[in-house]
């Protein structure tokens, strides 16, 4: 995204900056904020398909699409050091540990265990495994 | 006691170098402290708070101690008996536990042994003090407004529907002093990164070093979980927000999910700084390089990682389920082994080494030996059927006491004893120090050991009353108590008697390895007159009459690489000479002049 | 001038890099404090499906839609913003700065109109007459509160912090192109645009087909 | 039961096995520990400074192969440990079928017991000895957990679950049973024994309990154990009306009206109790709103109807 620099680079550029000027200057960031709003748009849409049980795999797969979109061109994640990159990641990967092994639990409780509630749910939507 | 070996201590013959001159010197004012960016006052500044806090937790304890003398409850009420021991758990955890030796010793002494000016953020940890203090002033201003009753657990629904203490209070009070611990883990860890001296690569830090970065690393992954947690806790106690609430389908045992998500990390961070300070002792006092430099590393590190997936052994009894218990319970074997290996370490390191027994070397060695006792116990409670039979018992309450009073407060006064000639410029007196070590070992073991016995024999926690035939050992407990609360007064007194009347202590008397001992004590403003050049490995000790040889602990680096790094260092020394203009006086210099590694005379 | 080399760093680069890897590991907590919601969210939408569905289905779609959009510009003018005050172009980031402002303003306005929307149809599960059938649904609308509530704090946050650094450049109290209090309250900025783009599409777009 | 001793009877099946590992554990502990504590004496006395002891540094590969060694053993220790200790618990994952089946319902202070007859008890458990029993647990309030010492058994009862706990009596005697997750003010208070009997002794008791039970008699227990008893019987120190006859007759009030004393009057001076004062009393009665469930309420009103002869304070 190596945006060319712009001529007169002084504080006192000329007054009316015209928009064609503009829209080069700030191509990179222009066509990451269309890709984003694309990616919105998409989301929105998908969520009124009847995709049935595929509906939080696609809402969640744009999701991550849009952010490492930003992470990588808005916040310049590409360019940054290995530390700085591995700061960022770590935040995500013990995240996944708290989700994982938290799921671990619920997911593997045998049916005499769980919650009343949930017992009661299931018992009332018979087609929900 | 009087006949052990001591190392005859080098006193500071210079008189003008010293009080004027160091960070102490500049300004007394109250204003000058109280907006004071160097790291070093900022450390004293945390002294003082933790240890009003751990008097305040302290005084709590002997009350509980008391209360259970006898089988029913006379001295409290059960409510005064639940609001104490929550008191004494929320302040000992966060306010003592947790923040002591990262603020205390991390703060003062990780700048110097990297060879920098000071932290990385000097501002952000000045509004670290604050925040814990902020936190601290909330906690105890919610006690005082009449206790919480939930215990430090804060379990729902007793927590966010039934109990009528000030739960919310003391929720926003830990809430602050969890961004105050947040805000200590960033400027250890940029520090750490950006502010090494020259030389001074990764494998060269000293263990305290890398024991307060991997105690960051978790400082900073865990706290928000916590933060959460209590946000959550307030949502649902002041605007029925109920996430946790059974009656809509919440499930309670959610909340101990993400609570111990935080919390056993949390033991964690109170452990790993005491063991990077025993490190620095025992090697100091071995007179020997620590075995294993890598293997201790890894330690750390490992400990710090797998300590985030084994919080499920706190929730073995409370309907987890079997299949995510049986997986917790093979994590929590798996961290104990880097802490079984540090233990086999420090040992080790006592090998063919040149042993006396100052007071810190003796809080180390108790330290190394509390700590695998209460390290063992807890593979106890790793083990599935073990811990159904004693969780929630004494024998929990004895385990996490031996590793955090008999390990982390040990290191913590180990810490204190070994460095504070380097932040008073005062040397304590030795004979009385050591007793007052014995004193703590002995009061420790007599208060904590019978509560095994309490717990296998089934008395729960967090009972005010209780059967009869648990009084022998709840008297011995007791008893155990009162000389260990003496055995806490006794240090805070000889420290400060010798502010005023200690002998005055060089730059280095115990003759220890590491950059903080090259410069003076108490060090200059800006720690060191000039950049400090690293070339040897860390610890860089060897026994009296041992010659230096191609042995596994002195190995040196050939010719070629020390060249190398002195090239490196002169340009980069010039480069800071120019940035750098210290009102540098012809003493300062001399007395901070890198001492020559003494050939075989050593003390 | 605040943002020569402070005392104790070498040069300029080394201090950049610090405030640079402080940021992050910051925005490495914040991860993990919202994380925490997202955990509670994921079990009891495993657990209770259905409920959260009906539940979802009541939320303003349009205003989340919206505030959407705005906080996705907001981020691209923050992006304009950083690149312009590397560059020293101190007129250009005072613009770029205030459509960052207003675009803010604008999401916290819906916000508040939503919320309006939502408590005059008694979603509050505090309230006596919440309308919505099965009690869990009370659990998603409590999420529902206290996501968006702290990330609207968050926002207001934010926004705070863009109004002090549009007053300082505009005081020209530090030099635009070596200092990075910009780039520092970028991407703080595009952390909290993060948050949003995943409490999106797990609050609003749930159970619409 | 309460001799003092250093170890528990092994009075379940569980207890035994949970022993053997308990005291593997401990072996293997104490030897580690003996072993540490052991080499620091021996290395603090031998290379005490100024010893003659040799100082030869250590050969390097000697420092590395032992670091591994010590990891691997300790690791395979601690591997081996856990594998025994998860053993005992596969054989739960499928659980033979229980044919005695026993719901506890755990509320704020006390156990309820419910047995499949329909007998029930409070702070008590009767089980016949060599029969493996289960219990179907549910909380009413916040989380309680039912721990039997002696059996080696403990599970919480958390509100919004139903939690079951197996266990097979074998020592017929009378042993502890404590609340082990705290649950407020009297949760030392929450305690109770659990009898095991010889199966024909359990028997013989199952018929002498009452079949459906009594409520006047568990409103006597709660209007003792919440300490009604303490103000309104006996020559209690705090003056405050008695409450035997009271049922039915006119009650004369503080501020001159008078009302009969029927449920609702029971109700509203248990709940708020400040509201209406019976005349020549001072208003000191503390509010057990929040304390005392629907349920406890209907026992002690039972109790107070059944308050007729004014004589003793009542008929217990």
């Amino acid at each position: 995204m190596s945006a060319r620099p712009h001529k007169a680079a002084s504080a006192a550029e000329p007054r009316e900056k015209t928009l064609r000027a503009w829209l080069r200057e700030f191509r990179a960031e222009l066509i990451v904020w269309l890709a984003l709003m694309l990616l919105a748009a998409a989301t929105f849409v998908l969520a009124y398909l009847p995709l049935g049980p595929f509906h939080p795999l696609t809402s969640m797969g744009i999701a991550v699409a849009k952010a490492l979109v930003v992470a990588l061109f808005f916040m310049h994640l590409k360019r940054e050091s290995a530390t700085i990159r591995l700061a960022a990641a770590a935040g995500l990967v013990f995240l996944g540990v708290l989700f994982t092994l938290t799921l671990a639990d619920y997911l593997s409780r045998p049916p005499g265990v769980e919650l009343d509630a949930v017992r009661a749910t299931r018992a009332q939507t018979p087609q929900q495994p | 006691m009087s006949d052990i070996p001591l190392r005859d201590v080098r006193l500071e013959t210079d008189p003008h170098v010293g009080f004027e001159t160091s960070y102490l010197g500049e300004g007394f004012s109250l204003w000058s402290w109280l907006t004071t960016t160097d790291h070093k006052r900022i450390a004293i500044l945390y002294l003082i708070s933790t240890t009003i806090f751990f008097f305040l937790g302290g005084a709590a304890a002997v009350l509980i101690r008391l209360e259970l003398f006898t089988p029913q409850g006379d001295l409290l009420t059960a409510e005064a008996y639940n609001r104490t021991f929550t008191l004494h758990g929320v302040i000992m955890v966060w306010f003592f536990l947790v923040p002591v030796i990262p603020t205390v010793l991390g703060n003062f002494l990780l700048p110097l042994m990297i060879g920098a000016k000071d932290v990385a953020f000097p501002r952000l940890n000045l509004f670290s003090w604050y925040l814990n203090i902020i936190g601290g002033g909330l906690a105890v201003a919610a006690m005082l407004a009449g206790g919480v009753d939930t215990g430090w657990t804060f379990y729902t629904p007793y927590s966010t529907i039934y109990s009528n203490g000030h739960v919310s209070l003391t929720a926003i009070g830990v809430f602050v002093a969890g961004f105050s611990t947040i805000a200590t883990g960033i400027n250890m860890i940029v520090t750490v990164h950006t502010l090494r001296t020259n030389g001074m690569r990764w494998f060269r830090l000293p263990l305290f070093v890398w024991a307060i970065y991997a105690t960051s690393l978790i400082m900073l992954l865990s706290t928000p979980v916590l933060a959460m947690v209590l946000v959550l806790i307030i949502a649902e106690r002041l605007f029925g927000l109920g996430v946790f609430n059974p009656d809509l389908g919440g499930d309670p045992i959610l909340f101990q999910h993400l609570f111990w998500f935080y919390s056993h990390p949390a033991v964690y961070i109170m452990i790993l700084p005491g063991m990077g300070v025993v490190t620095e002792v025992i090697t100091c006092f071995a007179r020997r390089r620590v075995f294993g430099y890598q293997f201790m590393v890894y330690a750390l590190l490992g400990i710090a990682v797998i300590g985030f997936f084994v919080w499920g052994h706190h929730m073995f009894t409370s309907g987890q389920s079997m299949y995510a218990s049986l997986a917790f319970s093979m994590l929590s074997f798996l961290v104990a082994v880097p802490s079984a290996i540090k233990v086999f370490n420090w040992t080790a390191t006592l090998y063919r080494g040149q042993i006396t027994w100052e007071a810190s070397m003796i809080y180390a060695l108790g330290f190394v030996g509390l700590f695998t006792m209460g390290g063992l116990t807890g593979l106890f409670l790793a083990s599935v059927p073990v811990d159904i039979h004693v969780h929630d018992t004494y024998f929990v309450v004895a385990h996490f006491h031996y590793i955090m009073v008999g390990g982390m407060v040990s290191a913590f006064f180990a810490g204190l004893h070994f460095w504070w000639p380097k932040i008073t410029g005062r040397l304590y007196p030795e004979f009385v120090a050591q007793i007052a070590a014995g004193m703590m070992f002995a009061g420790f073991n007599l208060t904590f050991f019978p509560q095994f016995i309490l717990g296998n024999l089934g008395m729960p926690r967090r009972y005010y009353a209780y059967p009869p035939e648990f009084q022998v050992w709840h008297v011995l407990s007791s008893a155990g108590a009162v000389i260990l609360a003496f055995a806490y007064l006794l240090p805070m007194a000889y420290l400060l008697w010798s502010l005023i009347w200690g002998k005055r202590a060089g730059d280095n008397p115990w003759d220890a390895s590491g950059l903080e001992w090259q410069t003076r004590s108490p060090p200059p403003k800006h720690n060191f007159v000039e950049a400090p050049f690293v070339s040897e490995d860390v610890y860089d000790y060897h026994p009296e009459n041992a010659p230096r040889g191609s042995g596994a602990d002195d190995r040196r680096y050939d010719d070629r690489d020390i060249a190398g790094e002195k090239a490196d260092a002169a340009e980069s020394g010039r480069r800071h000479r120019a940035a750098e203009t210290p009102p540098a006086t012809a003493q300062a210099r001399r007395a901070s002049k890198t001492r020559e590694p003494s050939d075989g005379e050593g003390r | 001038m605040s943002s020569t080399v402070a005392g104790h760093f070498h040069d300029h680069r080394q201090q950049s890099r610090a405030n640079t890897l402080g940021l992050w590991i910051f925005l490495a907590t914040e991860v993990l404090f919202f994380g925490a919601l997202f955990a509670a969210y994921l079990i009891y939408r495993v657990l209770y499906p259905q409920a959260f569905e009906t539940a979802a289905r009541e939320t303003e779609i349009a205003i989340g839609t919206l505030n959407t959009a705005l906080l996705l510009t907001s981020s691209a003018s923050v992006a304009m913003a950083v690149k312009t005050a590397r560059l020293g172009q101190r007129r250009a980031t005072m613009v770029l700065l205030g459509v960052t402002l207003a675009l803010g303003l604008g999401f916290l306005a819906a916000k508040g109109f939503e919320y309006h929307s939502d408590l005059t149809k008694h979603l509050w599960p505090g309230s006596a007459d919440f309308p919505l059938d099965p009690p869990q649904t009370r659990i998603f609308w409590a999420l529902y509160w206290i996501m968006t509530g702290i990330h609207a704090v968050h926002v207001t946050a934010g926004l705070g912090l863009w109004a002090v650094i549009l007053t300082m450049i505009a005081r020209r109290s530090f030099p635009l192109e070596s200092s990075d209090k910009v780039e520092i309250a970028g991407l703080y900025w595009h952390l909290v645009d993060l948050v949003w783009i995943f409490l999106w599409p797990i609050l609003y777009l749930v159970g619409r087909s | 039961m309460n001799e003092p001793g250093i170890w528990l009877p092994q009075a379940s099946s569980e207890a035994a096995a949970t022993d053997t590992i308990l005291i593997a554990l401990l072996v293997v502990s104490s030897a580690i520990v003996l072993l540490v504590a052991g080499l620091i004496t021996v290395f603090a006395i031998r290379y005490r400074k100024g010893s003659p002891a040799s100082r030869e540094p250590l050969p390097s590969i000697f420092a590395r192969d032992v670091e591994f060694g010590w990891t691997f053993a300790t690791l395979g220790l601690f591997i081996a440990i856990f594998a025994w200790a998860a053993s005992q618990n596969i054989t739960l994952a499928h659980p033979p079928a229980a044919r005695m089946e026993i719901h506890v319902l755990a509320k704020r202070w006390m156990w309820k017991v419910e047995h499949a007859g329909g007998q029930g008890e409070i702070d008590e458990l009767h089980v016949p000895a060599g029969e493996l029993v289960e219990l179907i647990m549910q909380s009413e309030d916040v989380i309680h957990s039912f721990y039997v010492p002696a059996f080696r058994v403990k599970q919480d009862v958390v509100p919004g679950h139903t939690e079951r706990l197996r266990f097979t009596p074998e020592k017929p005697g009378t042993y502890h049973l404590f609340c082990a997750e705290y649950c407020g003010t009297d949760h030392s208070r929450m305690i109770g024994r659990v009898v095991v009997q010889s199966p024909e002794e359990f028997a013989a008791w199952l018929t002498r309990q009452p079949q459906e039970d009594d409520l006047a008699k568990s409103g006597r227990q709660l209007f003792v154990r919440f300490g009604c008893a303490g103000c309104h019987e006996g020559q209690a120190s705090v003056r405050a009306p008695r409450l035997s006859g009271l049922f039915g007759a006119p009650v004369q009030l503080a501020d001159g009206r008078t009302v009969t004393a029927d449920d609702a009057y029971v109700r509203d001076s248990i709940l708020q109790p400040k509201r209406d004062i019976v005349a020549g009393y001072d208003p000191v009665m503390p509010s057990f709103a929040g304390v005392v469930s629907d349920g406890e309420i209907a026992g002690l009103t039972a109790y107070i109807r059944a308050l007729r002869a004014p004589a003793d304070g009542g008929v217990y």
